[in-house]
């Protein structure tokens, strides 16, 4: 049964979020605000990076805000200005990714002011951008949200967000449907996913965690992934993506809902989040770590794997 | 210690990721012990498994390889403090993953050797390739190598039907 | 293009039985890029070796591979001798076709074809070797020992005898740490600071030796052979220069009413003390938590009674810079409290002992001071509630230590003895008392060590009790110490006059402190961890770091002294060189690609991943990248795995090398 | 010439060609996706929905081989991939924006240089078009000067029917050949209407004066603020049926290996990195400024044509929601 979900606090969020703005800008509190801004399509949003407290009531929120604006933070993003204190709009999903880089030095949390999204979720996609959001439309990492409040931001409008309906953990049902398989159906699984890309490596564009000034898959001396997009090539850098994100990733899921050929990468990240919960007892949060769970061990860790 | 000299129909290619400090020595050590063991495996030596990266791993795999060895130091014993306890948690998650995309890790033997561990090298080793060798060739990666989208590819089957046609 | 020379050598037989030597050639001469191959029956013999070298020059080669044994057995030969030929010596690299091939396998085509496999593999791998340059550092010959105990001063003075500086930190205002609180010592029975104060003295007057007492360490930056250590120097109060040590201000002093913590709380001091009569240096410090000065403003007795006017109320903390290029931390230990249980820590603390509210029930440090002549008491056992002697006394062994469920699993080695020794130092004075111990069981190894265990029961009458303690509790003026006798299995209930508790040896506190700014690693206790538990016991994984004493684990006086001096050796050994040479095995970082995560910093158990901050020619900061230290680096390479972007990359060991090796397959 | 078929006869026609072992290529159901792939039979095809991916890739693939090399000893040996060998291939069911970017890749690709792989390719290639009667709101071809039964690329174009079937118009040589070869199946044109064109709803845009104002705005702080967002993926390059940039690496190892053509996008970071480190398009801007510059201006300076046939594939899929029609109003409003 199509459930629809209740985003009537939306336009007060909006609202919360232009006169912060507008106020955290003509007070020179910070330099820039990015947020979300209205997009020519209807039912569509783009980011925008706001410099003038006239230009707050650009700034929107709606369930078409799909994007982790995290990423604009990175140094990735060069072209974003980052002189001074920089407001962003945050849902807990992109927080969790943005103090994910706090951990690893590239942000100071002094330099950001965050506006926080009391969140009831948003689509999964925006190919048909006027759809409304239900239990159907919603972004899968929204069915399994467990962060529609994000913490310790420095303005959260006072809404609290309607509880999310019930909904199919859609990853969770996928991630066991996978492992149920013998490993020669994943692998036909996977390699029909795989052989689809193109390499535009919009997942990596996207990925706040995809930091890197030289990814290792550009790289030809040597070269440790073939760079070109055949399936062989592909299947290498969507592993070494996977692995590289282990223990980091937050699940933004961005990856997966900018890929222009569908390929379900969340649920690579999702699994390794998973088995490194299991394993290490470690997972993403609001707690800014000092280590992950790859870049740190214990003695005791388990070993039964190993003869 | 002496080997069945049988020949089989299909040899696999092992290759064995190992530290200098404890497995590339226990190697050394069967040597000068005279065992015996398969010759199917192929030593790369690393300063420490804390150096081995998985990328290497689906490399091998790449070009060919059948089955996998990574071994070093028994935890506490690395020569570099640590390396080994990296390297421990690095494994365990990549071979999650590898495990989730359908690799079969029967294929990929994870092991500590010590130096002292001659006659371990030789079991571990020997197990391996017989398992691996009863497993038949890794296909997998070697297939995808072969494969191509559509639009470049000059081999493929329905590209094969045309050709026929012709 | 590559001119590689193959050389294969036969090893006499012991390679060509199983491998065709002659066909490894001949397909190496095929191999791209090899200019040269052939064999030979002893590769490693003199003319073995003057072959390679003059194929180099006659071949022109730009590298060499060279097929014969583990490199772990003649790598360093064949580098010499290529070398010697003109070529960088890390452009040679090894084939082991004798350990990994001939010797392991019998079947003379399979290890033909291995051989060749193997050789292959070398041959790409050697296209991406590099030229590397040997990597010098220079060494500061100037020492820095932390910690003023027997474990410190020996280091110190060994080190100072050789002829180098040293410069000694103590963070009490004395030096002598815990020995110099000792009453005897086992296994002998001498007088503690019969056989320390002179060693003190030595300190003080020795000209190699800079000692800073009342300070700590505030900062440590650099590396081995190059540090530079920043000391908080606290203020004293008191000039040390114009003291003259003859304590009219101490005897002036109005408070009077202080607890002396050397003498473990029992005896009383002033405001102005020096902690015991033979402290080193003899100059006092004001107490400024306990100084009417201080605290009201109104006093300054000591200030108009100085005759040199060395006290100084207005003196602040300074911090003194000093560069050395090695560090002894020998911060030794502290006693478990039955009354603690710190934050975050494993300890739990033992309720059932009274929780250190029994005024009778004392810690064996405590018991140290009573039986000292120069103690509180003058030597004589006098329990510190009511001042009575103790006629029964009740030693209880093992508290804390090897106690899982109280957090700490360790044995701390030194209590079996010292328990045994009080019981003798109780009879000799207490002639009709009786001691008791309860025990777990005797851990007494060493030389005279189980002789001197025996004695007390046999000679000095104690009575050991094999068995723990469940409980005890204050009943009128005695203490009832149950507990059972498992060697009869019986429930035994003693009225006891004084409890000595043997509590557990452990770090000093803010041990872990000290490791993080020092960059040294520690255990779960915050015991310094060595960097070899068999082989390397006194260094650190830091190199340049030495530990000494019972900071990196329990120890007794001997085991210390023994560790201080082989960490000075360690000392001497290092600046015994004017430079430090080292294998250029070390990791680099490529600034262009590195992002600043540290990934690396976190996973390099050698502190030698460091922050370099990127400026442009106005000074603007670009970026923070990592910098490798290669005069810390040890070349593990786990910062290379880790590195998402590879931009650090571990030379020796470069991906190019590796996946040249993994694509000649 | 004009000609009309029933749906019944097309898909005979489609099966009658696969039966002959032609090589088929249109819009077909791929997973979650529509794209152009070769059809197993007609019942593949898809008449309903734009693919995901534009018709360039039948002759500029994602990537190809271009030649094979192996050493052994000092010799190197080469090995040259024949274009000869490409097989006679009919696209099917091409949209005209997609259609209508194939001269716009003749233009480049048999310029000074001619690129035998594609042009190898587009020879023996046979384009059947079909006009669109529904567009949704990234569609803006009318806007660039094209509409929705353009036969511009298109050998022949199909238009649907009232009640079914195609009027088919032949567009060129090949289109007449292919008449002529499979007559049987075509009927002439009976009079029946032809279904409503979509309407897509963006503006005709005035290329010309968006084009006098790139003249000139080489420089312009406008360009940081419509790239600030840009990501700097490769996805609206990979989806456009006009962009035609790529690489060529060798991929294999020290011993063998293929040379490999495969997408570029201008949109990298390292897009123009030169050997030397230094990269004249550092920033994001710069990028998204040679996009827009290379589609409306420098293509139109050199080959008097659009890079841009307003298929909208790069609006729907870019990750940050950059409107590539958005920016041309905003530019043609300066």
């Amino acid at each position: 049964m199509i459930q629809t979900i209740d985003i009537s606090s939306y336009s007060a969020i909006t609202d919360a979020i232009r006169s912060e703005a507008r106020r955290i800008l003509s007070d020179s509190t910070v330099s820039a605000v990015i947020g979300y801004t209205a997009g020519r399509r209807v039912g569509t949003t783009q980011p925008i990076v706001i410099t003038t407290a006239d230009e707050a009531d650009k700034l929107l929120f709606s369930a078409g805000c799909l994007n982790d604006l995290v990423v604009y933070l990175t140094k990735a993003k060069k072209d974003v200005p980052k002189s001074g204190r920089i407001g962003i709009v945050v849902k807990g999903c992109d927080l969790k990714a943005l103090v994910g880089l706090l951990g690893e030095s590239q942000l100071k949390r002094e330099n950001l002011y965050l506006i926080g999204i009391p969140c009831s979720g948003v689509l999964g996609s925006l190919l048909k951008p006027s759809a409304e959001l239900t239990s159907e439309t919603i972004a899968s990492k929204c069915c399994e949200c467990t962060d529609q409040l994000p913490l310790g931001c420095d303005f959260i409008p006072a809404v609290t967000p309607a509880p999310l309906p019930d909904l199919e953990k859609r990853y969770a049902t996928e991630i066991a449907r996978l492992e149920a398989m013998t490993p020669s159906e994943r692998w036909e699984f996977w390699k029909e996913q795989f052989s689809k890309c193109i390499k535009c490596y919009a997942c990596r564009q996207v990925c706040p965690f995809c930091f890197c000034e030289q990814c290792l898959c550009d790289r030809n001396r040597p070269q440790m992934v073939e760079q070109t997009p055949r399936p062989s090539g592909n299947t290498a850098w969507h592993l070494v993506r996977a692995m590289h994100l282990a223990g980091r990733c937050a699940g933004c899921g961005e990856c997966e809902r900018v890929c222009p050929m569908d390929i379900p990468l969340n649920l690579l990240n999702r699994k390794m989040a998973k088995e490194l919960k299991e394993l290490f007892n470690s997972e993403a949060g609001f707690e800014v770590r000092d280590t992950g769970p790859l870049t740190s061990y214990r003695e005791d860790d388990d070993q039964s794997f190993i003869r | 210690m002496h080997v069945d000299k049988q020949k089989h129909t299909f040899e696999p290619k092992i290759i064995a990721f190992v530290c200098t400090w404890c497995t590339y020595a226990g190697a050394d050590l069967a040597g000068t012990s005279r065992m015996q063991y398969p010759s199917n495996v192929r030593v790369l030596k690393f300063p420490c498994t804390g150096r081995i990266d998985p990328v290497f791993i689906l490399k091998a795999f790449q070009q060919g390889a059948d089955g996998i060895l990574v071994s070093g130091c028994h935890p506490g014993d690395c020569h570099y403090i640590a390396g080994n306890y990296h390297a421990r948690r690095r494994f365990a998650a990549f071979r999650k993953l590898l495990e989730f995309i359908g690799v079969d890790l029967n294929r990929i033997q994870f092991s500590w050797v010590s130096a002292a561990e001659g006659g371990k090298w030789v079991e571990v080793v020997t197990d391996l390739t017989e398992k691996v060798r009863a497993m038949g060739p890794m296909v997998e990666f070697k297939d995808l190598v072969l494969e191509e989208q559509w639009s470049g590819g000059l081999n493929n089957p329905e590209l094969q039907a045309v050709y026929e046609a012709m | 293009m590559s001119r590689i020379g193959v050389f294969i050598c036969h090893c006499g037989e012991n390679i060509s039985r199983t491998v065709d030597v002659e066909q490894v050639a001949a397909q190496a001469a095929k191999m791209p890029g090899v200019a040269f191959a052939t064999d030979y029956k002893y590769m490693c013999s003199d003319p073995g070796q003057n072959l390679v070298k003059n194929a180099i020059a006659e071949h022109r080669l730009t590298q060499v591979v060279v097929a014969a044994c583990s490199p772990r057995m003649h790598e360093r030969t064949f580098r010499k001798a290529v070398e010697q030929a003109g070529l960088n010596p890390f452009l040679c690299e090894m084939a082991n076709i004798r350990e990994h091939c001939s010797w392991v396998h019998e079947d003379r085509e399979e290890a033909t074809q291995k051989a060749i496999e193997i050789v292959g593999m070398l041959v790409e791998r050697v296209k991406k070797n590099r030229v590397l340059p040997t990597i010098t550092v220079p060494v500061t010959k100037r020492a820095l020992v932390i910690g003023g105990g027997i474990a410190g001063i020996q280091a110190a003075l060994d080190i100072a005898d050789a002829g180098h500086q040293v410069v000694l930190v103590e963070r009490e205002p004395s030096i002598g740490g815990h020995m110099a609180q000792l009453s005897e010592t086992f296994p002998t029975l001498d007088c503690s600071q019969c056989i320390m104060t002179p060693k003190m003295v030595d300190v003080a007057n020795h000209p190699n030796i800079t000692l800073h007492t009342f300070s700590e360490i505030e900062q440590v930056d650099g590396y081995i052979g190059n540090f530079q250590v920043t000391v908080r120097k606290k203020a004293r109060s008191v000039d040390e220069h114009k003291c003259t040590g003859c304590g009219v201000c101490m005897t002036k002093c109005p408070q009077k009413k202080i607890p002396n913590s050397f003498d473990c709380n029992l005896g009383m001091r002033t405001a102005i003390y020096v902690p015991f009569p033979q402290a080193v240096p003899n100059v006092p410090v004001i107490d400024r938590e306990n100084c009417t000065m201080f605290k009201t403003g109104k006093c300054g007795v000591c200030q108009k009674v100085c005759g040199p006017g060395a006290v100084d109320f207005e003196q602040q903390d300074q911090l003194i810079v000093e560069p050395v290029g090695a560090i002894v931390v020998a911060t030794g230990f502290e006693l478990y409290r039955i009354t603690e249980k710190p934050k975050g820590s494993p300890i739990k603390g033992y309720g059932e002992f009274g929780h250190g509210k029994i005024p009778d029930v004392i810690d064996g440090m405590t018991f140290e001071r009573l039986a000292s002549a120069s103690g509180p008491t003058g030597g004589k056992i006098l329990r510190p509630s009511d001042g009575k002697e103790p006629k029964q006394v009740v030693f209880i062994q093992c508290v804390g230590s090897r106690s899982r469920e109280k957090g700490i699993s360790y044995c701390s080695k030194v209590c079996c003895m010292y328990t045994a020794k009080h019981t003798m130092l109780y009879h000799h004075k207490v002639h009709d008392g009786q001691a008791y111990v309860f025990f777990m069981d005797a851990r007494v190894p060493g030389k005279s060590y189980d002789e001197f265990w025996r004695r007390a029961i046999e000679d000095e009458e104690a009575v050991y009790i094999r068995g723990m303690v469940s409980r005890l509790y204050q009943k009128e003026d005695k203490i009832v110490v149950m507990g059972s006798d498992i060697s009869v299995g019986v429930q035994v209930e003693i009225e006891a006059d004084l409890v000595v508790l043997a509590t557990a040896v452990q770090p000093q506190k803010g041990a872990d402190g000290l490791a993080q700014k020092l960059g040294i690693s520690y255990d779960k206790y915050n015991f310094y961890s060595e960097a070899h538990a068999k082989l390397r016991p006194v260094e650190c994984a830091t190199a340049g770091i030495y530990l000494a004493g019972a900071c990196q684990g329990p120890k007794d006086i001997p085991d210390t002294v023994s560790q201080a001096s082989a960490a000075a050796a360690k000392v001497m050994t290092l600046f015994a060189k004017d430079k430090l040479e080292r294998e250029p095995i070390v990791a680099r970082v490529k600034e262009n690609g590195c992002v600043g995560c540290f990934a690396c910093k976190k996973v390099c158990a050698y502190g030698a991943v460091e922050e370099k901050e990127i400026r442009d020619r106005q000074g603007n900061l670009i970026k923070t990248v990592a910098y490798v230290n290669p005069g810390v680096c040890a070349g593990c390479g786990t910062c290379q795995a880790t590195c998402p972007s590879k931009s650090v990359e571990l030379d020796g060991y470069t991906d190019e090398q590796i996946v040249a090796m993994i694509e000649a397959l | 010439m004009q000609k009309q078929i029933t749906e019944a006869n097309l898909r005979l026609l489609i099966d009658s060609l696969l039966l002959k072992g032609q090589r088929v290529v249109g819009p077909r159901q791929s997973g979650t996706m529509v794209l152009y792939e070769p059809l197993a039979s007609a019942s593949d095809l898809v008449t309903d929905e734009l693919p995901r991916r534009s018709i360039k890739e039948a002759f500029f693939p994602v990537c190809e081989d271009l030649l094979e090399y192996r050493k052994e000893g000092q010799q190197i040996e080469l090995k040259d991939i024949d274009p000869a060998r490409f097989p006679e291939t009919v696209l099917f069911g091409v949209r005209p924006c997609d259609a209508a970017a194939v001269p716009v890749l003749d233009a480049v690709f048999s310029w000074d240089y001619k690129d035998q792989f594609f042009l190898a390719r587009r020879a023996k290639t046979t384009i059947i078009g079909l006009a669109c009667t529904t567009a949704d709101d990234a569609c803006f071809c009318t806007a660039v000067g094209l509409s929705p039964n353009d036969p511009k690329g298109s050998d022949l174009l199909l238009t649907p029917m009232v009640g079914g079937g195609f009027l088919v118009e032949s567009q060129s040589e090949k289109g007449e050949v292919f008449f002529s070869t499979w007559q049987d199946r075509f009927s002439e044109p009976d009079g029946t209407q032809t279904q409503a064109l979509a309407t897509p709803a963006l503006q005709p845009l005035d290329l010309k004066k968006i084009k006098a104002w790139l003249d000139d705005h080489f420089e312009d702080r406008a360009w940081d603020s419509i790239a600030v967002r840009c990501v700097g993926c490769g996805a609206c390059a990979f989806v456009c049926p006009a962009c035609h940039c790529f690489d060529i690496v060798d991929e294999g190892s020290e011993k063998a290996g293929k040379r490999r053509k495969f997408w570029d996008a201008c949109g990298f970071s390292k897009f123009t990195n030169h050997a030397s480190g230094h990269n004249p398009r550092d920033l994001q801007p710069k990028r998204y400024r040679n996009r827009i510059m290379h589609k409306f201006k420098y293509y139109d300076d050199k080959f008097g044509q659009t890079l841009c046939t307003g298929c909208g594939r790069c609006i729907r899929v870019c990750p940050v929601g950059i409107d590539i029609a958005g920016v041309l109003e905003e530019i043609e409003k300066k």
